[in-house]
């Protein structure tokens, strides 16, 4: 079996097995298997409206998935995409409502904005990880909480109209929002981010694996010695893998910010786009093509889940199980190329 | 698949009753779920109840809820609950507010309700309580049975609901016993019973005997605190007073009593209403006292006050229902608050 | 004829790499038994199987005569073998007691009797010559201390064969006479011995049998005392080997690299470079000679940039390169072959190709504005795989998947394809083959011939003394004397190494 | 407020915080000192959480007050069972470490609510009638002043966790158990030179954390919110990593850290109750425990190193 067939099978199976133990729990449980995936499919694709929704949840996946799989490549763990995501979110907001501009200079300024709130943010990190050697790990999780309370403060005291618990609605001219997308998926919310992010695919893409900046990127990913070696000015590029990283954390802060909500509103806790990005990176192996599918998968399977207690009346936790199962098959991958390449064997004799 | 086509909405489901099909309503709830023993929970009970008395069957076409796990969620579940026909379809809490908003604005041909927000839309109904009116009662509760005259008050995060709480509260503390400390604090969280434990065990610690919560599960710690300390001394006094429901059942022993915020009340008269077809569309229904919309829950029969304060809540019921006494609904209208 | 241990006809395969492919050794009681053979021929693969690491596909292991199945390290252990590994299979965090007793615990009450295992460890190691402080942190001791702790592990352990891999690769030469000591003790308390060696000198030495290996397979045992270094050496390569690599004499021009007083400290702190002062010239080879720690590492860290320095001058043709950056440095024309191929010189991850631009990416034509020109750098890895004879499938291969010997190739050919003046050589044929030592030799001339300044630092006298034109002599870290390599010899440089001085090593300048 | 009474309000709520790290801390210890990367503390911690409860609510009738210990055995037992996931995808399928530790956060989460809504066919559990609650410690509470601060209104649960961290600490630095286990995760291939089984060395490290992360999670049910639903364990496993990390992988650090991170909790609670902090804004307040954490690394923290092979496979026969 050629590595690349094998490669494209492993995530399939993956999911099919994900799908079967899924399966088996339903039935272990008393819940009807079909009509709870007859629901999920119909809450992801059944209607226009809810294809135009599962793709405005993936635009951030596939955003947070590209914050936390770039800094992997770099050999950092980046914890703090929800954070940088918040702060992006606010950021984008912010402009949004502040400035009454021309669409053309408005709308760049607010993605800017967030973009520059997520980089700043993961800079933190990464400085001291680069000047300090202090572990990336504790910091991004320490932010993420400061990001949470901080913005719910300027949101409750700077933004808001008196001591309300959410912005205006940003201007039109800041919107990512499009009559003409909404009436294609009658009346979802989905929005022109979707064109960034997948620019943010092929950014990511072609920045990693086509410049010299990417090989610097991953040479002190794998081997920081030798990149230190190399000339290469080790520090300078952890620090700028994470603000890379927030940057597209921040961009999808402001897919929330301008796009999905139009809004900030003071958050009683995380909204786990952030830890998401974190399951959709791995399962895509860290790459902008697999962050790309992984965020698909992801979306869909979110969306889909709204339906089940409805429709079939399943808990929609049941979807959470089956992509936990899911991301640890993946995991697993080993197990099942092995299983393939037996296959693969048996079939040529 | 989901098999109903989009053009046709308009005329079919404006009326519940007219085409001989039976009305129907359902529910979103924010992330907090049907059981938050919160105001969600309690908008259930209410859609339950009035299911069951009108002989509905729970599902589509009944009364039904649909849960919503991030606030992306809120917009597509109130979505999919108008497309599938339900009359009414409420949005539950302040979080919602905008998702209701944008859905009615799409949805112009179905009715829709929320809690705790106002949503200026012909086609929304917006269910406000007056939480001060509860809180004040339990002010006037925590007063009449503090010894040390130190009081708490541990609020979730500063929102307006929340101030309404506080607010209420202090005035009742204030038209009860001038002179009674109250410490306010709060965690900034809905769901970390740990600072909420933390909290109150500062304000025991501190001297007060009474501590008041309007902090969602936060709140859960404060009964902790109360529950072990009464445990370990039970000659002194811990009372907590709940909030929403009663929640008598956190602690027999600490619970002096909860300010009631009855959302099942107003549910169940909001969908009486959008029954009989008088659906108060863009309107603000104030649910307060006088409405039963809001109250307070019977005093803990182990209260060492428990006869005065019965009698001072009555008055003060009165009071308020017959409108000689407006209780103050935020900081600002506290500070010219004056019980006379 | 009793053999302690037989192994017959073993075959070892790597998915569908054969590594040892019908391989006999067959070894006495209390002899010490060579095995040779080039990078990468399978010395190492049959060793892993004899102590348990690795399952035979194929073959018998008889021990004391009884066919065993040595399915892993404690059946080794059991049986009475014992292996002192190539790479050293040591705990760094650990002390040296900890690393010794590890797996077979001296307990009271649950808990490690450390004191006694010190105790126990002391007394082991006076037995048989080899004095370690079983306190001292792994970290903290040299290399060769960790061998001795290595060869302590086995005989705590009660091994009576002990398998010994590249023993002297990474010694200093008084460390490797102190192990030859050590070995020939072993003998005489009882125990067998497998050697595995590229030094033909020492087979000569120390072995008494000799099996040759080639490709993976068994070429044929030999009587040391029946053969010589060149019969030996056309054996394991299949073809004659010239050893004294032939080099016409040196012609100096001007002074390329001048360090002037140079202080450098180490990473804890302490002063390992003191006052250093070292010409080398265009058109000449200077050797640094000296024993591990005396400061070299931390010399060549500081030339190239990898280390600051404190004080003091490093000139390159006329310009001052004193804590420059490595990409300054490089750029000045110095070029440098670390010592450790895998922390420095390579990105194993990176296929061969993008190891060869490792410090010439950003630079046309490698790359345009920024992005990468895969096309040129794929070219350029071909030529350069072509010409210093790099066996890999392709340049697309990983630098992790390729054979120590020729990842040292790839770093040689792209070092000195950058044309510098300055070539900086640390151990540059550190465990390789004879084959491959004398290919990097000859470039390593070469370049001087080209007019180049090299540097050559080696723990290796031989090489030293081959190779350089001149050789300065490390102690220290200062420079305490500089000689040629005609007016000296081994073992006068070994008591400069020592410290003793010129004069008292007997020799004028 | 004196002295004495911020110290008998902050010791006593530190250590109440600390308990549940500390106890998580101590098993990330364990699993990472082995090799192996454990992000999913904060899985375990749920897993342990809803096992305690549901014993807890289920046997309270049974056992009475021995009930809340009964539940931690419960949930140390049922953190170990699921750790194993953990252990069979990142040790034999040789899964990345950590996205297998995401996958066990996700599963704990899904798994654990889908159950309870088919237990009480409702979101979260009921109440439990008896955790873990307010002692004095006899004897020491009547030591002068440190009696006062560090033995009145306090857990049991916290001098366990406390005198678990030391016991971990000789389990890890003095006994053969503790040396073999550092050096499968320092150098697995050395261990394996030596006879040491890393597979099982490996398996057991994690299943060490996750029965300490179900203990973790037990407490803090028990001692803290009483019930269990989606909300009961929100990041709680994400600090104890911090403090695990924080720590140096060091059982007796990580006990420290996680006593700093309850005391900067626990200061940022009564901060509003203190003269020169009253007039801050809240906000300050609720960032402080994670602002101190930051600077306190950077200041004199710095560079914490992981043992060398954690995240790694170890194949056999690998070079
Ligand atoms: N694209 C390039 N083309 C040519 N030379 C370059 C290029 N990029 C960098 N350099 C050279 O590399 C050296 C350092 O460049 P630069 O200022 O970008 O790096 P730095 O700040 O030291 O760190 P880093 O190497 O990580 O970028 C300079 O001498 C510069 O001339
Ligand atoms: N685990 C392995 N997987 C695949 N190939 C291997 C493995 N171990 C060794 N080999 C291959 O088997 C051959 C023999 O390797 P081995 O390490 O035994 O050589 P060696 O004779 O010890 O060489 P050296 O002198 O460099 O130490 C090499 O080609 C090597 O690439
Ligand atoms: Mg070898
Ligand atoms: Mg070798």
């Amino acid at each position: 079996m050629s590595k690349r067939l094998t490669g494209i099978l492993t995530p399939i199976i993956s999911v099919l097995l994900g799908i079967i133990v899924g399966t088996i729990i339903m039935l272990i449980s008393g819940y009807d298997p079909v009509a709870a995936y007859t629901a999920l499919w119909n809450g992801a694709f059944g209607e226009v409206y809810y294809v135009g929704e599962v793709i405005r949840q993936f635009t951030p996946y596939i955003l947070a998935g590209l914050a936390v799989a770039f800094a992997f490549r770099v050999g950092l763990f980046n914890i703090g995409v929800e954070g940088q995501f918040i702060v992006g979110w606010l950021a984008s907001v912010w402009v949004g409502v502040a400035f009454d501009l021309p669409k053309v200079i408005h709308l760049p300024l607010a993605i800017l904005a967030a973009i520059v709130a997520g980089a700043l943010w993961a800079f933190i990190p990464g400085f001291l990880k680069a000047r300090f050697r202090v572990h990336e790990v504790i910091v991004t999780i320490m932010l993420n909480y400061v990001a949470l309370h901080v913005t719910n403060y300027i949101i409750r005291n700077v933004l808001a109209a008196k001591s309300g618990d959410k912005t205006e609605m940003i201007h039109e001219s800041a919107s990512l929002r499009s009559e003409w997308l909404q009436s294609l998926t009658d009346y979802s919310r989905l929005h022109w981010g979707i064109i960034l992010a997948i620019a943010c695919c092929f950014i990511m893409w072609f920045l990693l694996e086509k410049t010299t900046r990417g090989f610097e990127l991953r040479a002190v990913g794998f081997n920081q010695h030798a990149a230190h070696y190399a000339g290469m000015n080790v520090n300078k590029n952890i620090i700028l893998s994470m603000v890379i990283s927030g940057a597209f954390a921040g961009l999808a802060g402001a897919m929330e910010g301008l796009g999905t909500f139009g809004y900030a509103a003071v958050k009683g806790g995380f909204t786990g786009v952030g830890f998401d990005g974190i399951a959709i990176a791995l399962l895509g192996s860290n790459t902008a093509l697999g962050v790309f599918f992984s965020a698909i998968l992801f979306g869909a399977l979110k969306v889909g889940a709204l339906n089940m207690p409805l429709e079939a009346g399943v808990p929609n936790e049941l979807v959470d199980i089956i992509i936990a199962l899911i991301v640890f098959f993946v995991a697993s991958s080993y197990i099942i190329r092995a299983f393939l390449d037996r296959i693969g064997k048996k079939g040529v004799k | 698949a989901c098999g109903k086509s989009d053009d046709n909405k308009g005329t079919e489901t404006s009326k519940g009753g007219e085409k001989g099909k039976s009305f129907s309503v359902a529910m979103v709830t924010d992330v907090g779920g049907v059981d938050d023993k919160s105001f969600n929970q309690s908008a259930w009970e209410g859609l339950q109840k009035f299911g069951k008395d009108n002989g509905m069957k729970e599902g589509k076409g009944g009364y039904s809820y649909l849960q919503s796990k991030s606030d992306a969620d809120y917009a597509t579940n109130l979505n999919t609950l108008a497309r599938q026909d339900f009359d009414l379809v409420y949005g539950i809490g302040f979080l919602m507010q905008a998702a209701v908003e944008e859905i009615a604005k799409q949805q112009k041909d179905h009715h829709f309700a929320i809690v705790d927000a106002e949503v200026k839309q012909p086609n929304v109904a917006s269910i406000l309580f007056k939480e001060q009116e509860a809180a004040f009662l339990a002010g006037v509760a925590a007063a009449l049975t503090t010894k040390t005259n130190h009081i708490g008050f541990i609020g979730g995060m500063e929102i307006p609901v929340i101030e309404r709480f506080e607010s209420g509260f202090l005035a009742g503390v204030k038209a009860a016993k001038p002179d009674v400390q109250v410490d306010v604090q709060y965690s900034g969280a809905f769901d970390k019973a740990e600072l909420g434990q933390s909290i109150a065990s500062k304000m025991y610690s501190s001297g007060a005997d009474v501590v008041f919560h309007a902090a969602g599960a936060t709140g859960n710690g404060l009964f902790k605190e109360a529950v072990d300390r009464k445990a370990k001394e039970p000659s002194k006094d811990f009372w907590a007073i709940g909030v929403d429901r009663d929640q008598a059942d956190m602690g027999p022993d600490v619970v002096l009593t909860s300010a009631l915020k009855r959302v099942d009340v107003a549910v169940q008269d909001l969908s009486k209403k959008a029954m009989d077809g008088n659906f108060p569309g863009g309107e603000v229904v104030l649910y307060g006292l006088h409405e039963d919309g809001v109250g307070l829950a019977p005093v803990n029969a182990k209260a060492p006050n428990k006869d005065a304060i019965d009698k001072a809540v009555k008055d003060y019921i009165e009071k308020i229902k017959s409108g000689d006494l407006k209780v103050p609904q935020t900081r600002d209208e506290l500070k010219n608050f004056s019980a006379k | 004829m009793d053999y302690v241990i037989e192994m017959l006809n073993i075959r070892k395969e790597f998915g569908s790499f054969v590594a040892n492919d019908n391989i006999t050794l067959q070894l006495k009681k209390g002899e010490i038994h060579a095995l040779l053979g080039e990078n990468g021929a399978g010395k190492s693969t049959l060793m892993n199987v004899l102590f348990g690491l690795y399952q035979p596909e194929a073959g018998e292991i008889r021990v004391k005569g009884k066919p065993v199945k040595i399915t892993d390290p404690n059946v080794a252990n059991d049986l009475g073998i014992g292996m002192v590994h190539q790479h050293f299979m040591l705990v760094d965090t650990f002390t040296v007691t900890e690393n010794i007793i590890l797996g077979r615990e001296i307990t009271s009450a649950g808990r490690i009797d450390i004191k006694k295992a010190e105790q126990e460890v002391r007394q082991i190691s006076e037995r048989y010559g080899l004095s370690v402080d079983p306190q001292a942190k792994i970290s903290d001791i040299s290399v060769g201390m960790q061998q001795r702790v290595e060869i302590l592990k086995t005989l705590y352990r009660g091994a009576e064969i002990l398998i010994f891999d590249e023993p002297t690769a990474v010694l200093t030469p008084q460390e490797i006479k102190e192990l030859i000591q050590i070995m020939k003790t072993l003998i005489k308390e009882g125990k067998s011995i497998i050697l595995i060696t590229h030094k033909l000198k020492e087979i000569m030495e120390v072995a008494d049998r000799c099996t040759v290996i080639r490709k993976g397979k068994g070429i044929g045992t030999v009587n040391v005392s029946e053969t010589n270094p060149n019969e030996l050496a056309s054996l394991m390569v299949g073809r004659e080997v010239v050893f004294k690599t032939e080099k016409k004499p040196a012609e100096p021009k001007q002074d390329v690299l001048l360090v002037k007083d140079l202080v450098v400290k180490d990473s804890r702190g302490v002063t390992v470079v003191n006052g250093l002062d070292l010409t080398v010239r265009a058109g000449e080879i200077v050797g640094i000679a000296g024993v591990d720690g005396n400061g070299q590492s931390e010399l060549i860290e500081a030339l190239t940039g990898l280390r600051k320095s404190d004080s003091g001058s490093i000139q390159l043709n006329g310009k001052e390169l004193i804590n420059h950056t490595p990409r300054k440095i490089t750029e000045s024309g110095v070029a440098h072959i670390p010592q450790d191929r895998h922390k420095h010189g390579l990105v194993l991850n990176y296929p061969i190709a993008e190891n060869m631009v490792l410090q010439t990416y950003y630079q046309k034509p490698f790359s345009k504005s920024g992005v990468l020109n895969f096309k040129e750098i794929y070219n350029k890895a071909r030529k350069l795989i072509s010409e210093f004879d790099v066996r890999t499938p392709s340049e697309y291969t990983l630098a992790r998947a390729l054979s120590g010997g020729n990842q040292q190739k790839a770093i040689i050919g792209r070092e000195v394809d950058r044309n510098p003046d300055l070539l900086i050589a640390a151990q540059p044929t550190r465990g390789l083959d004879v084959g491959a030592i004398e290919f990097i030799h000859k470039r390593l001339i070469e370049q001087r011939d080209h007019g180049k300044a090299v540097l050559l630092v080696s723990f290796e006298l031989d090489e030293i003394m081959n190779v350089s034109d001149r050789i300065a002599v490390i102690y220290e870290g200062k420079i305490v004397a500089v000689v040629n390599p005609k007016d000296t010899d081994e073992q006068e440089l070994g008591l400069l190494m020592a410290g003793s001085n010129r004069k008292e090593a007997g020799a004028n300048v | 407020m004196s002295l004495m009474d911020i110290l008998t309000i902050v010791v006593p709520s530190t250590l109440l915080w600390a308990a549940p790290l500390i106890f998580t801390a101590l098993g990330g210890i364990f699993s990472e000192r082995s090799g192996v990367v454990n992000i999913g503390l904060e899985g375990l911690m749920v897993i342990g959480a809803f096992t305690s409860i549901v014993f807890n609510l289920t046997f309270f009738d049974t056992f009475g007050n021995a009930t809340p210990w009964l539940a931690i055995l419960v949930a140390m037992v049922a953190g170990a069972i699921f750790s194993l996931l953990h252990a069979v995808a990142s040790i034999t399928f040789r899964a990345d470490h950590t996205v297998s530790g995401v996958a066990i956060n996700l599963l704990a989460v899904g798994l654990t609510m889908f159950l309870v809504k088919q237990i009480y066919g409702k979101g979260e559990t009921g109440i439990i009638s008896k955790g873990f609650s307010k002692i004095d410690v006899p004897v020491l509470k009547d030591i002068p002043v440190i009696g006062e601060i560090f033995f009145q209104n306090t857990y049991w649960t916290s001098f366990v966790a406390i005198i678990v961290a030391i016991i971990v600490w000789y389990i890890v630095y003095k006994t053969p158990f503790g040396l073999r286990l550092r050096s499968v995760g320092e150098h697995p291939m050395a261990a394996d030179t030596m006879g040491i089984n890393v597979t099982k060395m490996r398996y057991l490290g994690v299943m060490l954390s996750g029965a300490l992360g179900g203990i973790g999670g037990a407490v803090y049910a028990q001692s803290i919110t009483s019930n269990f639903s989606h909300a009961t364990i929100s990041g709680q496993g994400f600090m104890a990593l911090a403090a695990m990390i924080f720590g140096k992988w060091h059982p007796l650090g990580a006990l420290g850290a996680a006593i700093f991170f309850g005391f900067a909790q626990s200061i940022s609670i009564i901060g509003s109750s203190l003269p020169f902090l009253k007039e801050i804004p809240n906000v300050y307040l609720l960032i402080a425990p994670y602002v101190l954490t930051i600077l306190a690394l950077t200041g004199f923290i710095g560079r914490a190193d992981a043992p060398k092979a954690v995240g790694t496979h170890y194949i056999k026969g690998s070079r």
